[in-house]
């Protein structure tokens, strides 16, 4: 399931992308169209982890950015 | 000098020389020794009266000189043994009477007069003394301006010699006084006419000059003949006064007079009124001067005090020294400019920056990032249900197809008919439907499909 | 009887959808009619097999989706 | 956070600056978005802290200068 | 501070104003313009002392002044 | 203060002069104006004073010659 | 002839002229001037009691060397 590390958000979005497509023009032969199910089931998952690890990650930053704001601009604090 | 019209006549006469012999011409020696010969002949012993001119002696002590008057001149000789018993000088200007003879000096062609005797013309021998002893003193150099004393300013005390009676005195006093009503005059009375005035006249003036408060004397008396001034011209006088500290003032008669007196005197005053003038300055101009002298002191310097006082003041005044202050407030004044310029320029790159920051801060809201983010969950979980959906959509298809294909295949099984109780046979290693009896035999194992499923059975018979 | 495992879900389809015509035909002999009859049972069979297969799988995968996006985007599941 | 101490405040606020417009032209790819938020927010951070430091001693500068003013020229102090 | 001695106050004067034109110029980096700012205020402190230490000399010597004035002039003082 | 004894009044009185005008030339450094300044102060004073010494020693003498006068030449008064 | 040890009512005349003219020329420096001045004054003090101590006098030596009163002039005396 590690197999492409190195693949972007956008081209795993890309990817599943043409998955739903291939899976909506309805040509594909079933069994293909359930593996391609699968695939996108996974990329889906993986997009998922990818979004929640970058949200935590932005919302951590925004935290620490906050504190930081907070101690240094209190007084600029009720413009935002 | 008015002398009379001269007389040609007498002098050289108007006949004319003896002519030449009516022969051939002469030499000139020859005329030369006519000429002389009746020169002599004609003029052997005559007196001539003129003046001497041109005095020369030569070192044999022959004299030299010529006679001349208005118009003509004749140079003459004084031989020296002749010369030798003369009692008075020869002198240029004298008028004088020569008694001797004419003759012709061939080797220059110049006739000359030869002196016998010569004596003054037309004086006695007081005229003569006079000319002797000027003639001596100014030998002497005694009446050389250079001897001249200057007269004091203002004499403290004036000394006069002269007689307390003549007009004279009164004369001197009189303008003396009107000039100077404060002066001090000390009359030495002298007799100035007669025997042995010039004696007395030289006493009063030793007297007065040996005192030390007379500062200037006034010798002299009123006019007069030669002989009443004559004193005047005496040795004594003149040596007394030559020989005074005290500066001399001579008046002595009138301005036509002329005494030794006065030639030797410091100063010659022409009458003893001017002698009054001469002495004395006026005493008021005097006091005038000198008080303007003051006045003009004072004023001088009183206006220099005042333009310095003045300059001093302008300078004391000028704002340079008067507000030195304001040359520290202008440069603080530029200070202080300075301090606010220096703090709202600083702020001014503070807030500059500060507002640049500020419009970052959209950073550590992370909100941009966030939406995004949920963007693309919304696009993932979109793809998802798409996904999904498409998935069902196949499978549902692929059933759809299913579902219709089995009930159309149940509806064309040949085999309905074993419903109504009809069955097929088959058998069963082939499956090869039994159409007829004897398609089977005995043993054969045949399989029967009923409505409702199948029978094995083996053939008995057939 | 396992000899077409090889066939993809559509060929069986196919097939099927042959078997059904011919007998709509009704032009062959019986025993034709029958194995074909029968063949189309068991090929029916076998499509429903296949399908449900599928179908379970399908439904597996997702529900493994499903789960995932529950754990991982919670909250974000309110606007959605 | 001290690793980039030989850049001037312009230098990192200029970075911060480029940061943000690469954000907001959402061209980015979302890792390196958040990537780039990351640094975007350390940076951000120091240079509100750079900003506060410098404030502090303009103001500690200033004072000091009031002071000198003060106890040199105490009179002019009503104009001020 | 009494580093500089040897500059004159106009010298001084003039840096103070140099300092203050390139703050107002606006391009310099923040840091440098805090170390400017400190400059200007420390010469600023310096022309301070500077000009309290004149005005005070000239102060002392104005009255000097008057009073050899008043001494040396006394009927004059009606003018003044 | 008494060290330029052998400068005459005029002399002291150029210098003071010079001193003037290049205070309200305005072009000298400051400190170089305020020591200008005092010694323009004191060459003030001491011209005031030699100028009083003077005024007062003129008056002596001024008063002196008229007593004199008065005394000697009593009838001379009226004019004056 | 050392008498006039003391200069002579002339010399000093001359003198106080000088120096009125020397004071009058103008280029005279003050002190000088008021040395000068000093002078004249002086001058003009002992001038003018030389002219107070004048006193009219007309005497006679007689032939005893003693001074009398000379009455001869006593008469123009009165007309002046």
């Amino acid at each position: 399931m590690a197999k492409k590390v190195d693949l972007s958000f956008e081209e795993k979005l890309k990817k599943l992308e043409d998955i739903v497509e291939s899976l909506e023009n309805g040509e594909l032969a079933l069994e293909k169209a359930v593996d391609r199910y699968q695939k996108g089931v996974r990329l889906h998952a993986e997009l998922q982890a990818d979004l929640d690890r970058m949200e935590k990650r932005v919302r951590m930053l925004t935290e620490e950015g906050r504190e930081v704001e907070f101690e240094g601009a209190a007084d600029e604090d009720d413009d935002q | 000098m008015d002398s009379p019209p001269p007389r040609r006549r007498a002098l050289f006469g108007y006949e004319p020389p003896p002519s030449a012999s009516d022969g051939g011409p002469l030499s000139v020696t020859e005329l030369a020794q006519r000429a002389r010969r009746f020169l002599e002949g004609e003029f052997a012993s005559v007196a001539v009266k003129g003046e001497i001119t041109d005095v020369s002696r030569s070192q044999r002590g022959h004299i030299y000189f010529t006679l001349k008057d208005a118009n003509s001149q004749i140079p003459a000789v004084l031989w020296e043994g002749a010369a030798r018993s003369l009692d008075f000088q020869l002198q240029n200007g004298l008028e004088v009477v020569a008694r001797g003879n004419l003759t012709l000096y061939a080797p220059r062609g110049r006739f000359q007069f030869i002196c016998q005797k010569i004596t003054p013309a037309g004086e006695g021998l007081l005229e003569a003394k006079f000319r002797a002893l000027t003639a001596e003193y100014e030998a002497k150099g005694w009446f050389d301006e250079s001897l001249k004393k200057p007269l004091p300013f203002l004499p403290r005390v004036i000394g006069i010699v002269t007689s307390p009676t003549g007009a004279a005195i009164h004369d001197i006093l009189e303008t003396l006084l009107r000039r100077h009503p404060r002066a001090s005059v000390l009359l030495a009375p002298a007799k100035v006419q007669g025997v042995g005035a010039s004696e007395d006249i030289a006493r009063a003036i030793r007297l007065l000059d040996g005192r030390d408060d007379v500062e200037v004397l006034i010798v002299g008396r009123g006019g007069g003949s030669l002989e009443d001034l004559w004193a005047f011209n005496e040795p004594a006088v003149v040596e007394a006064i030559r020989r005074a500290r005290t500066p001399v003032i001579s008046a002595v008669g009138h301005e036509v007079d002329v005494t030794l007196a006065d030639r030797v005197a410091d100063v010659r005053a022409l009458t003893p009124t001017r002698a009054g003038e001469v002495v004395v300055p006026e005493l008021e101009a005097l006091i005038d001067g000198v008080r303007i002298l003051r006045d003009r002191l004072d004023r001088e310097v009183t206006g220099l005090l005042r333009n310095a006082s003045l300059t001093l003041d302008a300078l004391g005044r000028s704002w340079a020294l008067r507000e030195p202050r304001r040359m520290v407030q202008r440069a603080s004044e530029r200070v202080k400019e300075l301090r606010a310029a220096l703090t709202r320029s600083l702020e001014g790159t503070h807030r500059r920056l500060e507002e640049r920051l500020r419009r970052l801060d959209r950073i550590p809201s992370g909100r941009l990032l966030l939406a995004r983010l949920v963007r693309a969950r919304q696009e993932v979980a979109g793809l998802r249900r798409e996904m999904d959906g498409a998935m069902r959509r196949n499978l549902e298809g692929a059933r759809a197809d299913l579902e219709r294909l089995g009930p159309l295949l149940e509806s064309l099984s040949p085999l309905a008919v074993l419903q109504r109780g009809y069955s097929i046979t088959r058998t069963k290693d082939d499956g090869r439907i039994l159409r007829s009896s004897n398609e089977a035999a005995p043993g054969d194992e045949i399989v029967t499909l009923l409505a409702d499923g199948e029978i094995v059975s083996r053939v008995e018979e057939s």
